[in-house]
């Protein structure tokens, strides 16, 4: 339980200027996600040009951990195809659980591999991926409408 | 003496008996204790026991709220008891489990969180050999929301009255509620025929398996209920806790019941929005040792091996009925052969009232219960106001059974009937 | 390390520890444990722990229904800890102790049952620093019965705004339900004051004790509440339990709430009876060994003297206050003076997030609670999302509350602010 | 913890032709008691002349115990005042609740007496008390009711 492998460096600036953050016009859907153990939320709008994520801006409240997880996860996303960004999160989720018996992917997570350190702070694994959660959700729903109408 | 007859069992009773040390207690008068009466509540292995004190004095704290070392080893201990009940039934996700404080208010959870989108002219269906348990909150739901309770009857040797399926279950049909085992009778019932015709009427399946889960392997994933129910203390788990599984996206469509810290997401004074399940079925702290525990419980068990359980209380249930049949003047409530027979046997005797049965017994240290073991109605089915009855367990010896035989001639004995 | 300053406490704290061996764990980093979190969880003494598994172990069956000697013991056991827990509280009557899960259940029970007989135009009052147990209850039992929901605002320094108090009962007040100490700024309310002008008007008056029994000697009979609700796991007992005390009287006018075995009188399938309170209300199998570590808990509180614990709350919380104004940025929410505060203390630490504050301090062995420590209208009233807090119980010591302040010394220097 | 002292000669010869059994007309209030625990039952009638209990009748479903107590009950009250009857109420409860230490008064309990050995199953002490609180019940009903009549 090393302080600075938690609060590294990297975490600390996203959580001081967090990327993307303002809520911005258009978009497509709006969610708003809560860590209801600790209060922290997120307020989140996703824009989708086909299966592209163009836009994803927030407004959060909350820890370091979950505004620069936040930040780093809008950065990672944004001009991605749709797939990319869940396999992104797919393999950030793995980080999360290993309990720090996982060799994040520089190549892969970028920024988010300063987050390693969170998964020996149980507590905290929440923490890091409440934005994630929102982003997950809003763009399903993104996806949904657009079914429904293409369909309807 | 009876005469001494052989038990077909795949368990080493001795070494299962030496992790309960209350089965060595020497009661009243120099009588070993006969402990017949796990249906009521099984007891608890020295596993179980250690887990709760080593949470208690090395772990405890809150859990989820609590972002320190010892939260998040509480918190962990909490979630992994879900995880361990989760894999024990079957459930094909963790998040399928609700911890509730016993199978009772599991079972009001489902009334009433199901009962909140009942409407006069919707019909629930129970049955006659329900237990209270699954019988007064659906009588209570239906109360408050003018739906009409019907229920299966009971047929002469202890079955569900299935001859009336066809009527009982219509368009009108919203919830099915249904024991899995009797614990008056011991009568398995075929939920999963049940639940196909439930469903293809559209209503929800809710069983109460609290008998079930104790004595065989259970596998929500294939069962064909929506909504199970069963409790901590019939499993050799602790008193305070119980579970409801259930499908995700029913909980998920379901309202909240008890309101709360840990259920919600979002509170204002001017109203409040609600976590998903299973958190937003668990208003407060929850019970947290008691998880702990009860995940002892169910590695006990599956250390164990349910199959072997399972054969053991059918060998079990087959020696006590025929030994029991070598009572003069006892009759057998429910089912008369092993087949689908729970390890539960419920009988009067002739001429001795049930609660004198049972006091004449403890006597001897033979534990058993009397009286209409929360199912009055079945009791009232078979024109009796109640009944004596020997239930078993993992840890029930042939030896056991036939002290409950010799108790029995014992009994007639003393009231003049021998 | 800040200067030592003294502490006059009537307890033998070096003794009392002993009786908690959690509270000599090694933590990550060979810190010890530092454990500031009690108004979340108490920790247990060896008492206890040593009742639950000498129940266990021993005595173990299930209770009432049981006619058999352990069925005795077991109900001995329990109903002693329903005699315990009356006799803790100033109880005129055993019958007024109504078992539940956690205080959550019991204010549940309250607000159900209560609710059964509101309608529109009726008013049910609140206030503002509640806990969320004593705010769902409420907006879920106006949103069934069409009753509405008022409360009484917070003061800048953190004590209810009584202010309104004339406008707010009025003959349309139903329930006026309230914590008699808050959980979030550690307010002791004046609960008998506000429950005459209650009464005055009508009103049953609920009173949310759960941060109250814990902390000084509580007497209901004099009290002028109609129920209180309490939980176990925070007076140094179990987790699983919780209690409803209720004048016999409104108690015994009251529907029942949860539907099952025990809270029965005679059940048919075309309606059912209900027993006399405490035990319609405790329906299905009860915490029956968490009631028996309840009871220990009680004694061992007691034993140790309630006027005692409540002296050393204070002169802790005191002294904590101290300290923590030596820290610069440190902003504490509610109450700064000891006066009619209970034993914990919620802050803010300019310039770092709360739960980077918990986390820090945590790798220090220091275990205290961040968020919104379910209060959240009460942090959105102190226009924050968020807060610290720091609580204290009868084994805490002025060595621990030091730790906390060098500890919030460091995090400010980890974080660069010093 | 012995049999004999349970089950008196007296106790099984009331079970087996309980007193005042068969419920009579007239009467002034008619209880049903239940112990819920165990399913015993009893619908008990009063009827009242002034203070003096002049009939009660039952009709009982249950073990011995609560049969025979029940039976024997009907013997110590019929006759008597109101006041006598709680009184020896009282005493019989004080009995039941001694758990073996307490002697009994034959004056007062006459074969009430026979009871003594149900304080030692403490399992077994509601069923020789559910008689006396139909009774009880009943009884103050009637008097209310009367209260009720002669006030109104
Ligand atoms: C003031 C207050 N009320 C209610 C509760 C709820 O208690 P429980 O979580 O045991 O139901 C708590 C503690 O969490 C509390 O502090
Ligand atoms: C079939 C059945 N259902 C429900 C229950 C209720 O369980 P609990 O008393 O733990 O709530 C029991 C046991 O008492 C039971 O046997």
């Amino acid at each position: 339980m090393q302080l600075d492998s938690l609060y590294q460096e990297i975490i600390l600036d996203h959580y001081r200027s967090p990327h993307h953050a303002g809520l911005a016009e258009p978009y497509d859907v709006e969610v708003h996600h809560v860590n209801p153990s600790c209060g922290d939320e997120v307020t989140l709008r996703v824009e989708l040009d086909g299966d592209t994520v163009t836009g994803v801006t927030h407004h959060s409240v909350g820890c370091s951990i979950s505004q620069a997880a936040t930040s780093v996860m809008t950065d990672l996303v944004i001009g991605k195809p749709v797939a990319e960004g869940m396999a992104t999160y797919e393999e950030f989720l793995e980080l999360m659980q290993g309990r720090g018996n996982v060799e994040p992917d520089e190549e892969v997570l970028e920024d988010g591999v300063a987050f390693a350190g969170v998964a020996q702070f149980p507590a905290r694994v929440k923490c890091a991926l409440l934005g994630w959660s929102a982003w997950r959700d809003a763009t399903a729903q993104a996806l949904a409408a657009r079914e429904g109408v293409s369909n309807g | 003496m009876t005469d001494a007859r052989t038990l077909s069992s795949p368990l080493d009773l001795q070494s299962v008996r030496a992790d309960f040390p209350i089965l060595s207690r020497e009661l009243a008068n120099g009588f070993p204790l006969t402990y017949l009466d796990s249906a009521n509540s099984s007891q608890k292995p020295r596993q179980v026991v250690q887990a709760l004190e080593d949470h208690y004095l090395r772990h405890n704290a809150n859990v989820a709220r609590a972002m320190h070392q010892l939260g998040a080893e509480a918190t962990a201990a909490y979630e992994g008891g879900r995880d361990k009940v989760a894999a024990f039934i079957g459930a094909p996700s963790r998040d399928e489990i609700v911890f509730t404080k016993n199978a009772s208010e599991a079972l009001n959870l489902a009334a009433h969180t199901l009962g909140a989108s009942l409407k006069p002219g919707d019909e629930v269906v129970i049955s006659e050999m329900e237990h209270h348990s699954n019988i007064v909150p659906w009588q209570l739901a239906c109360e408050r929301t003018g739906a009409t309770l019907k229920w299966f009857g009971v047929t002469e040797d202890g079955r569900l009255d299935l001859s009336t399926i066809d009527e009982l279950l219509t368009e009108r049909t919203k919830v099915v509620a249904l024991t899995w085992v009797s614990n008056a009778l011991g009568t398995i019932n075929p939920i999963a025929d049940i639940a196909t015709k439930a469903h293809a009427v559209g209503a929800t399946v809710v069983v109460d398996a609290s008998q079930a889960v104790p004595q065989f392997p259970v596998d929500v994933s294939t069962l064909g209920a929506d909504l199970l129910a069963f409790t901590g203390h019939k499993v050799v788990g602790p008193t305070g806790i119980g579970v409801l599984w259930g499908r995700y996206g029913l909980l998920a469509s379901l309202p909240p019941f008890l309101g709360g810290g840990e259920m919600i997401e979002v509170v204002r004074m001017t109203g409040s929005t609600y976590a998903a399940p299973p958190a937003r079925f668990e208003a407060g702290t929850p019970p947290i040792a008691q998880a702990v525990g009860l995940g002892a419980a169910v590695d006990y068990l599956t250390g164990i091996g349910m199959d072997k359980i399972a054969a053991h209380e059918q060998s079990i249930v087959e020696y006590a009925l025929e030994g029991l049949k070598t009572v003069p003047g006892l009759t057998i409530l429910g089912p008369k052969d092993a087949t689908d027979h729970g390890g539960a046997i419920s009988f009067e005797l002739d001429g001795v009232h049930p609660h004198d049965v049972a006091t004449v017994l403890d006597t001897r240290g033979i534990a058993v219960r009397a009286g209409h073991h929360c199912a009055r109605p079945v009791h009232e089915r078979f024109g009796v106001q109640s009944s004596t009855r020997a239930s078993f367990y993992l840890y029930t010896t042939p030896e056991e059974v036939e002290a409950l035989v010799d108790g029995l001639g014992f009994v007639r004995s003393f009231f003049k009937l021998a």
